[in-house]
């Protein structure tokens, strides 16, 4: 199982902030995770929409589209930072 | 030795100088530097959001950067989260050196990161009711960019 | 506007801030340096010799230079006199303006020329019973000479 | 009548921080004045013996050896500061 987590407006468009849940095996990059949570939803659909404004961390570290996933932990979706 | 902390509750600039300075007798400099919400434009509250996992591990990265920076120079970094009005002290980075030119150069390295890469989400409340998620700014990139090129240690 | 004032008695760093910072929700950034008496080579005191009558003038001229350089910077220098004693703060300069490399750089003007062409005599006391009086320094001319560069209208 | 005022090691030197005397009609300029008062006492002349040291404000402005004294109220010799 993996632990995701939406911050700022991916969660207020996903409508939570945490789901815990088994990747299926397509979901081997984090590009294709992606592609497989937008069909989960209307709201996982809109919130990203927009790959250019969306940002994903792999058990705490920063990851581009190519990242393999390999049985993850925890994955955090959610927009670039805005700084303190 | 630069530390870190976040937290929610108001800081207090004076007791981390202290903490810093008191007994100690090479030190010629103290830098406090406290960042302040503003009131910009009719904003009445500004939240931040964060990662807690991600946050603290990268301003103590930030931090160690620093220490490595200016060996000489100790250092406290504050940096609240939750939501706060105009007028509320939102981050603190105070340093102490044997030279103030290390004392100013580690204190506004440190704020350059902290306010362009430092791992938060701002909700601004507006005085008409509406909220809106701040987006990614590029003038203050470029002020973190100038540090970034002396060195390619900076932490994401 | 930025204050300037002499006095022997220690001063308030944080209530000199507040005093610049409370009920204003347009300032980002206040800085606050503080200078700090070092111990080195074993001094045991350093006393501060000014000539009132031209010492407060010149600080306030350095002040009022500093002002026009950063028009939306606010602040005030408080240094001190007579005789101090290792890790006493013997200057404080604290700004704050509604954008942080403001704050800082008038800051960091101001010690430059605090520290070379501020109009005091230092006479350093040592653990032998031995008293010297300083001499002027090179180094820190250069530093307040980075500034005078950019600017004919410093004061002496 | 004008007041000499001395500071730091030239106060010291000449062993005391202020005087009040005529100056004398040969006292025209700032060098002039430093040449009389150096026949003054001993201690004026080691105080002001290296003129590259001495500084002189005359009514609380900085002036040159070449700075000519009109009435002067008030002249502070001292050395060159050493900043704060």
């Amino acid at each position: 199982m993996t632990t995701l987590l939406y911050f700022a407006w991916v969660r207020e468009m996903i409508g939570k902030d945490s789901e815990t849940l088994a990747l299926p095996a397509e979901a081997a990059t984090v590009a294709a995770l992606l592609d497989w949570l937008a069909t989960r939803s209307p709201g996982h659909a809109a919130a990203l929409a927009d790959r250019s404004r969306i940002r994903v961390a792999v058990d705490q570290q920063f990851a581009s589209a190519e990242t393999p996933l390999t049985a993850p932990r925890e994955i955090a979706i959610f927009p670039p930072v805005t700084g303190g | 030795m630069i530390a870190a902390r976040l937290q929610q509750e108001p800081f207090d600039a004076a007791a981390e100088q202290a903490a810093l300075t008191s007994g100690r007798t090479d030190l010629g400099a103290a830098v406090a530097f406290t960042g302040l919400v503003r009131a910009d434009d009719g904003l009445v509250a500004l939240t931040l959001e964060h990662y807690p996992a991600m946050t603290l591990a990268q301003l103590q990265a930030i931090a160690a950067n620093a220490a490595t920076r200016w060996p000489d120079t100790i250092g406290t970094i504050i940096h609240r989260h939750g939501r706060l009005l105009p007028g509320d002290a939102i981050v603190l980075v105070t340093t102490a050196s044997p030279h103030r030119a290390h004392a100013f150069a580690a204190a506004s390295f440190l704020m350059d990161w902290l306010k362009t890469k430092a791992p938060f989400w701002k909700r601004e409340e507006w005085a008409d009711g509406t909220t809106r998620w701040v987006d990614a700014k590029g003038s203050d990139d470029n002020a973190a960019e100038r540090w970034l090129a002396k060195s390619p240690s900076t932490p994401p």
